[in-house]
């Protein structure tokens, strides 16, 4: 990490994150992750992913994530994804990926443009029915897909049955946390 | 008071009992009542007054489609005004009131009104009121609308909250009646993810109310059984209290689920009701059948009911209406209500029209005394407590008639059934159907859940339905007695009569449209369940039409009134819109600054300082010191799009009215967008950070929107440029550093040389700050000074600007809010969201000469047309006061001296007016018509709301520095 | 309403923004004689059918790809969609 | 003279003494004659009040008015009864107050009462640049000969105490308002026009829908209908919603969508809300009938349709917007919602005009403004219809404008019909 003189904040604007359990589940806020979008430029699909796949990247299928070690990924759309790595190595995400794409891929730093809360707890569904048009129930345990909360334009990536992520927009950070948070006491 | 007509039997708990009031009267119930079959327990039928006449009335029904018995539900914010005491399920410690009704329900002034009844007639407002000619608006309407209305609102903010969801299933069953319980067994037990929904608190619909035996129990228990069985099921939800509102499209349904209005209060953090949104891939409509009365003379009076009703109060409520009833009926159905009454040692006489009999009068002010029955030409009269009519059955058709689908006549049972496909998807079962008997019921229910699940590949189990009765329903149709000198009520919570169809006929409203509106028939809280039929019979008849041709009205959502809290959810309060916060919002705060809401977002306005009391005070003072040596302003709401790509220059140049390909890497461009037909759509600066990479900004308001577009025209338009988007928007905590001091504050912060070598005007370069954190700078100004926007991870915003103000008080350094940065911006003339209307093209803008008309970007050719190249059109234009002392006002309209105030006469309009602390004086831009030839005239800036006026004079827009000198230093 | 996303599946109308009449894919050139009245047709007249209608939905809370859905008009049945990029394509539009 | 007779205080009381025997129909039924010098097509309140003012304003005889429903069946039956003239652009406002003036002597003029209550439209503001705008827009008004008063938040507040002046997430700060705004009955409108054409010997054929038009060397000669061929020297169209089927007959493509705006009514409560009123930081207006109920709207739903029928997304979106003007309504319950097709034009303004066919008349475009339109649109469709020439207020309104760039766009959306 760079030594510099300058103190970060958490989305929620504290110098930690946040934690609730409410019921049975736990709120999280999550800031230890880097994140970059990825998108073949045209006609360097092939490319992008067998360079992905030489560095580690998982690239999934539409509408799924996929975990790993140091790099997890989500979808976005055709031929983008999310790459999630640990922030305290990947700061400097996109400085990192882009010698390994070369020119065969767009890619955009975007650590801080979302915050992330995680929710696990067992029947998830009974809380998310009331947040967002997802079908938990009939959903695999590796769904990512675009959602809305509460009017705010969301990621939801599932990372087992009984865990999730929620992406939000950084500046609507506090938004989120209290429609989850609302919808946690009105379903247990 | 004691439960007077409190009998044997019923699904009540007698074990507990609860205490309730009505109109400040304790009474006591038992749960499982409603508040309708308590009160008639007690001996209390009066429970409400109609809407015109101020009829006193009783309940008709035991159910949702009940007209009459509309109740102030709780006391204080949560006051629920109309509610229907035949669905309000009792708790302890109830309070209801009457309402419409003044200075009591049983004896009400305005009552006087059914005394004048015949001056009001349908259609009376249209003739009536116009008497003389000027008495309309004066003297009527304003009577009118004081007596306006039946329950009155608490005015207080309803304190409860209220949740939105999302559920899917395979099929939805809507009702839990017998048809719906064997629907739900086939398909739950086929493995289907079932959702079953009834209004009811109690599942087993009909069954409730009935004395027949399913499957050798009683129905209720039947029900109780399958409840019980489908409650194991995982793949089945059970949503008692819920009420499908309405079909909308693609198997969507609305729901509204009341989840505590059983309660006293909602338990803390839960909803009072829940709006669900059910998505289904099936749907079965078995919300059973709504009885209709016959209209004979003062069919109104507390204590004459639907014959089912009557039957269900005293089957599923243990309650008597009266101990002598007289059952009016044209059908079988009617008969056994007469039998379960009996058999409960209620003295019955039934009236049969089958037999040649009719009820043509009836006695008892407040409440039913006597009935007058008209027998073999012999008129008689019965005294009686109650009387239960039965003109038949209608099928439940509300919702399969959601799309605008219109119901099938069914001869057979003097009824319309569902249209077969009106909605896709959906399915009719049971009485909804026309299918009245239990048996049916259930071998309908299971055969809609048969198809439902063959449609959906699932294996069909075999069929296992419990014995039931199969009973003929036989009915003669018989929609009012003729011959009556008085009123016969049709609708009765509208006080529609049948005279006032035969009024309707008369003038010619036959159609059932014109009818409905001329009469209000079936414009009540009940959407007429029990009345339109009836009317429409009645008018079929005077025209000589049978009613399928007479037809009937649009059915429309939703099924029952639904409170607007329920529709609202959370969204509500400061929870409207979710809130945007800047990267600098946390150390704004701790300043005390005053925040504006900028669409989403909230920004600073300006940040007061001790001492100061107006807010114009802190805004010179911010802008004096910015322009004196350094000012720092939030700018991270500003839209930020990442473009890349081999094409990101060629797309560039599309999406931009000016050239972009010429702009070179490590610089920025001022880029002006265009709308399709030529007006300006919104500007911004974008640099060019690498060969195939720029980043663009946009406007605050624009950014979702812009970046929406540049998507169409990626996909749409140039589907082949190879280009990639994406939002930074919030990515960065981006700082505007302006003023002759910028450099030099920044130089402290920045780890590289940012001289004007290193980074000259429109430069701009990824750097590091603070020791090394990444970040980007651009030399870019809207406020005419030397000026940056620096950029680090949002992460850091908070720490940069605390960093920066600490750095730059050696410089006197300020941040500034919306409120000067708006006031720089006009000094400078810089076009923003007033001057960027909608409705000006570049030219009006002065920006005309951006246009390149050499490549063929998005709104070049229609920005040529005559009507936007118009010589004679707005220019902009800057404004001074004559006498710098007098204040300018923005939408003012120009016009000439001596020019008189008409439309005329108007030059155009000040956008923008802002006081400038560096000219001492209130500032302004506006759009005047040939604003470029008035530099140097003298106008007046008019303001005709206010009734003020300023001498003005036209001066350019570039108020400050118009040489551009501050912002290359 | 439900929109069955080529890539997506079903996915309710709300997440998407709507833009109008697929026509507009149909960008005339604008260096070309009488670019104008071309233009005006373009931006201005529509069929505006009661029936089958091919129209532009952006799904906008989803992966952001502009969709031609063919819907009618009269029932709001949806028989067909696709990417907005392939019929643009298969309209000979390119860069 | 035809008709029902005049509706007068005695007349009513002598009618109520005698069992209301006396009222006879409030029009005819007449079948349709081989051919008349005008035809207009559509029976909702502005091809009824064109009919009218042909009749009683310009003196034309020989007038049919063909309607495929009932009288009054379209969107004058299915709105939510606003009037005002609060328009900005020097196009539309003239034409609007113009309107405004006619309702005001409306009832005298046909002797019916269509309650026309001008109790006040508040649009209210919630940020500066709304203040600036509704200050240009107020002074554009008086301009033109309108009545506009900016009320601050204080003024507000006294006139609705009820609103959320506390908590809300968008605050307001003040009002434009327009005292002469107000509500209409709209159902004795349609009627009142077409009692009124009635007896002035307008033939108003009911279930008679156009199934094409004729023409000969560029000239109409008359429809033909489900009621057979109809010949006709003129023929005028104002069948908004359906302008585009109806002009697909003569292969007219038009700068207009269909699209459907969904109405709501609450259930009847006492007296809440006296004038009309608009928020102005989501999708909400409201006003109070007669009768009781809340009679509001928002946006429309988006997408094309003659559906006639919305969706839930747009009622959820109205009620937060009612719930955060008016946090005490959560109690009061929504009875009906209905939808209606509307004409929405390319930049928002309707289109009263001559077609490249001679003889045959436009008029629509009437987005989600064409009920307090219905006066003036009957007048200058009438004017157009008899002389050839636009009435003086309605100039702007043409086809050619688009081709012009001479767009009379209000909200600055462009040409994206959904917007305005």
């Amino acid at each position: 990490m760079a030594e510099h003189r300058l103190k970060p904040l958490t989305p929620l604007g504290h110098d930690r994150p946040e934690t609730v359990s409410i019921g049975p589940v736990t709120l999280t806020e999550v800031v230890d992750q880097a994140l970059a979008s990825l998108a073949a430029r045209q006609g360097r699909e092939e490319e992008v992913a067998q360079k992905a796949k030489a560095a580690g990247i998982p690239l999934p299928a539409a509408a799924r994530a996929e975990p790993g070690t140091p790099y997890g990924a989500f979808w976005l759309s055709e031929q983008s994804w999310m790459v999630e790595a640990p922030y305290a190595s990947h700061e400097d995400i996109r400085a990192i990926l882009l010698p390994l794409f070369g020119d065969a891929a767009s890619i955009t730093e975007q650590t801080d443009a979302w915050v992330r809360f995680d929710v696990s707890g067992s029947d998830l569904s009974a809380m998310f029915e009331r947040l967002c048009n997802v079908d938990l129930r009939a959903a695999p345990d590796n769904l990512a897909t675009r959602t809305v909360i509460e009017h705010m334009g969301c990621y939801l990536v599932r990372r087992a049955r009984d865990r999730l992520s929620v992406f939000g927009a950084r500046s609507s950070a506090a938004a989120l946390w209290h429609a989850l948070e609302t919808a946690a006491h009105s379903a247990y | 008071m004691t439960q007077s007509n409190r009998i044997a039997g019923g699904q009540i708990d007698r074990t507990r009992t609860l205490s309730f009031t009505f109109d400040g009267v304790a009474y006591r119930g038992h749960p499982g009542d409603t508040l309708a079959s308590a009160l008639l327990a007690n001996g209390v039928r009066l429970m409400g007054r109609s809407f015109k006449y101020h009829r006193p009335r009783g309940p008709i029904s035991a159910g949702s489609e009940e007209p009459n018995a509309l109740v102030e539900l709780r006391e204080g914010a949560r006051r629920e005004p109309n509610t229907r005491a035949t669905v309000a399920e009792l708790f302890d410690g109830l309070s209801a009131d009457s309402q419409n009704r003044w200075p009591s329900l049983s004896f009400d002034a305005m009552s006087i009104k059914d005394r004048l009844s015949s001056f009001l007639t349908a259609g009376f407002y249209d003739t009536t009121f116009r008497w003389p000619a000027s008495f309309w608006e004066k003297v009527y309407e304003p009577i009118i609308r004081k007596a306006a209305g039946l329950g009155a609102m608490s005015r207080l903010e309803d304190p409860d909250q209220y949740d939105k969801g999302f559920l899917h299933c395979d099929l939805l069953i809507i009702g839990a009646g017998p048809a719906g319980l064997a629907a739900a067994l086939s398909a739950g037990r086929a493995g289907a993810q079932v959702i079953l929904a009834d209004e009811d608190f109690r599942m087993g619909g009909r069954l409730n109310a009935e004395t027949h035996e399913v499957g050798g129990m009683t129905g209720a228990g039947w029900a109780v059984q399958a409840v019980s069985e489908l409650s194991h099921m995982p793949n089945v939800r059970l949503m008692p209290r819920t009420t499908i509102i309405a079909a909308v499209d693609h198997g969507i349904y609305g729901a509204v689920e009341r989840v505590s209005d059983h309660l006293a209060v909602p338990a803390p953090g839960k909803p009072r009701q829940i709006l669900w949104r059910i998505y289904s891939r099936r749907a079965i409509l078995a919300g059973g059948a709504t009885e209709r009365p016959i209209a004979f003379e003062n069919n109104d009076r507390p204590g004459i009911m639907l014959a089912g009703a009557l039957r269900a109060y005293a089957n599923r409520w243990g309650v008597a209406v009266g101990r002598r009833a007289a059952i009016f009926t044209n059908n079988d159905d009617g008969l056994r209500t007469a039998a379960d009454l009996k058999a409960k040692g209620v003295e019955v006489r039934v009236i049969d029209v089958r037999k040649g009999e009719e009820v043509v009068d009836s006695s008892g002010r407040l409440g039913l005394k006597s009935v007058t029955i008209r027998s073999g030409g012999r008129l008689e009269t019965f005294p009686c407590e109650a009387l239960g009519v039965s003109g038949g059955w209608n099928p439940n058709v509300n919702v399969a008639s959601h799309h605008r689908g219109r119901p099938v006549w069914e001869p057979a049972i003097e009824a319309f059934v569902p249209g077969q496909g009106d909605i896709p998807g959906l399915a009719a079962a049971g009485a909804a159907a026309g299918r009245f008997s239990t048996r049916a019921a259930l071998e309908t229910g299971a055969a809609a859940a048969e198809e439902a699940l063959s449609d959906l590949g699932l294996a069909v189990p075999a069929r296992d339905l419990p014995q039931a009765e199969d009973g003929a329903y036989a009915i003669e149709p018989k929609w009012y007695v003729a011959g009556g000198k008085g009123r016969a009520w049709i609708d009765q919570q509208n006080d529609v009569t049948l005279k006032d169809v035969k009024l309707a006929h008369q003038e010619n409203y036959t159609s059932v449209e014109h009818l409905k509106r001329y009469t209000t028939l079936g414009m009540a809280t009940d959407q007429g369940k029990t009345a339109n039929v009836l009317g429409l019979a009645v008018m079929a008849g005077l025209t000589g039409k049978s009613i399928p041709e007479t037809g009937t009205t649009i059915y429309r959502p939703p099924y029952t009134p639904v409170a607007m809290g329920t529709l609202a959810g959370r969204s509500r309060g400061q929870e409207f819109k979710p809130k945007r916060l800047t990267p600098s919002h946390h150390w704004a705060s701790e300043q005390g600054a005053v925040f504006v809401e900028v669409g989403m977002w909230l920004r600073a306005q300006w940040l007061p300082r001790p001492g100061e009391t107006t807010w114009r005070e802190s805004v010179d003072r911010e802008v004096l010191q910015t322009r004196r040596s350094v000012g720092i302003c939030d700018v991270t709401t500003l839209g930020k799009i990442d473009i890349q790509g081999r094409d990101a220059a060629a797309f560039l140049d599309k999406v931009y009215a000016n050239n972009f390909a010429s702009l070179a890497v490590g610089k920025c461009r001022y880029g002006l967008m265009l709308r399709e037909d030529g007006i300006v759509y919104d500007d911004g600066t974008t640099a060019r950070l690498g060969e195939h990479e720029y980043v663009m900004t946009t406007t605050t308001a624009n950014a979702v929107l812009v970046f929406r577009n540049l998507e169409y025209a990626r996909q749409c338009l140039y589907p082949d440029m190879d280009v990639q988007l994406i939002s930074t928007t919030e990515a960065w905590a981006q700082f505007s550093v302006a003023g002759p001091n910028a450099r030099r504050l920044l130089q402290k912060i920045v780890d590289q040389d940012i001289s004007d070598a290193a980074l000259p005007y429109m430069g701009c370069k990824e750097i590091t700050v603070c020791g090394g954190l990444r970040a980007r700078i651009f030399r870019i100004s809207f406020s005419g000074e030397l000026a940056y926007e620096i950029a680090v991870p949002t992460r850091y915003g908070d720490a940069l600007i605390r960093e920066m103000v600490a750095q730059g008080a050696e410089f006197d350094a300020v941040v500034y809010g919306t409120e000067a940065l708006g006031v720089m911006r006009v000094e400078k003339g810089h076009v923003a969201g007033n001057e960027l209307n909608g409705q000006s093209s570049a030219l009006n803008m002065g920006l005309g000469k951006m246009v390149s008309r050499k490549k063929d970007s998005i709104g070049m050719v229609l920005s040529q047309r005559e009507g936007m190249t118009d010589p004679d059109g707005y220019r902009l234009v800057g404004v001074k006061p004559v006498n710098s002392a007098e204040k300018l006002t923005a939408g003012s309209h120009f016009l000439d001296k001596g020019a008189a105030p008409v439309m005329a006469n108007d030059l155009g309009w000040l956008t923008s007016v802002v006081y400038s602390p560096h000219l001492g004086s209130s500032i302004a831009l506006g759009y005047l018509k040939k604003g470029d030839e008035r530099r140097g005239a003298r106008l007046r800036s008019v303001n005709l709301l206010a009734k003020t006026e300023v001498e003005v004079e036209i001066v350019s827009p570039h108020f400050f520095d118009p040489e551009g000198e501050r912002l290359r230093g | 309403m439900i929109i069955n996303h080529p890539i997506l599946g079903p996915r309710d109308a709300q997440e998407f923004v709507y833009l109008g009449d697929a026509g507009l894919i149909e960008r005339p050139d604008g260096l070309a004689e009488g670019a104008v009245d071309a233009f005006h047709d373009y931006l201005y007249l529509r069929d505006n059918p009661a029936g089958e209608h091919r129209e532009l939905w952006y799904h906008e809370q989803g992966d952001r790809s502009w969709l031609v859905v063919t819907r009618n008009t009269l029932t709001h049945e949806i028989t067909r969609v696709e990417l907005a990029r392939d019929v643009a394509r298969a309209k000979g539009r390119s860069k | 003279m035809f008709g029902t007779g005049r509706y007068s205080g005695w007349r009513v009381v002598k009618e109520a003494l005698t069992g209301h025997k006396g009222w006879k129909p409030a029009w005819r039924d007449p079948e349709p004659q081989k051919s008349y010098d005008y035809i207009v097509i559509g029976g909702g309140g502005h091809g009824l009040a064109t009919a009218y003012y042909l009749a009683k304003e310009f003196r034309q005889a020989r007038i049919a008015v063909l309607e495929k429903g009932y009288l009054g069946g379209g969107n004058v039956g299915r709105n939510t009864t606003i009037i005002r003239s609060n328009y900005l652009l020097d196009g539309n406002e003239p034409f609007y107050e113009f309107s405004l003036k006619l309702w005001e002597g409306l009832e005298q003029d046909f002797n019916y009462n269509a309650m026309v209550s001008q109790r006040g439209i508040l649009n209210l503001i919630h940020t500066d640049a709304q203040r600036d705008a509704f200050t240009r827009r107020g002074n554009a008004m008086i301009l033109n000969g309108a009545d506009a008063d900016l009320l601050d938040r204080e003024q507000v507040r006294a006139m609705y105490p009820f609103l959320n002046f506390d908590n809300a997430r968008f605050p307001i700060k003040g009002a434009l308002m327009q005292r002469r705004g107000g509500t209409v009955r709209h159902d004795a409108v349609a009627w009142g026009y077409a009692r009124g054409a009635d007896q002035r010997g307008v033939d108003l054929i009911q279930n008679c829908e156009v199934i094409g038009i004729r023409t000969e060397n560029g000239h109409v000669t008359g429809v033909d209908t489900t009621r057979g061929f109809i010949g006709a020297k003129k023929v005028g169209v104002a069948v908004a919603g359906s302008s585009s089927r109806v002009m697909s007959h003569v292969g007219m493509r038009l700068p207009i969508e269909s699209h459907v705006l969904q109405a709501f009514v609450s259930e009847g409560l006492k007296p809440l809300i006296d004038g009309v009123m608009t928020y102005g930081a989501g999708h909400f207006y409201v006003s109070q009938s007669d009768k009781g109920g809340l009679v509001f709207g928002g946006d429309i739903d988006g997408y094309n349709t003659y559906a006639q029928r919305g969706n839930m997304p747009v009622v959820e979106d109205v009620a937060e917007g009612g719930m955060s003007l008016m946090p005490m309504i959560g109690r009061a319950r929504l009875l009906r919602t209905w939808g209606g097709v509307m004409d929405m034009s390319m930049d928002g303004s309707p289109i009263i005009d001559r077609t490249d066919i001679g003889g045959l008349y436009f008029n629509g475009g009437w987005c989600y403004g064409g009920f307090k339109a219905t006066p003036a649109s009957g007048w200058c469709f009438a004017h157009l219809l008899a002389t050839d020439r636009p009435h003086e207020t309605a100039t702007a309104y043409r086809f050619d404008r688009f081709r012009k760039g001479l767009m009379i766009d209000e909200k600055g959306q462009g040409a994206q019909p959904n917007l305005h």
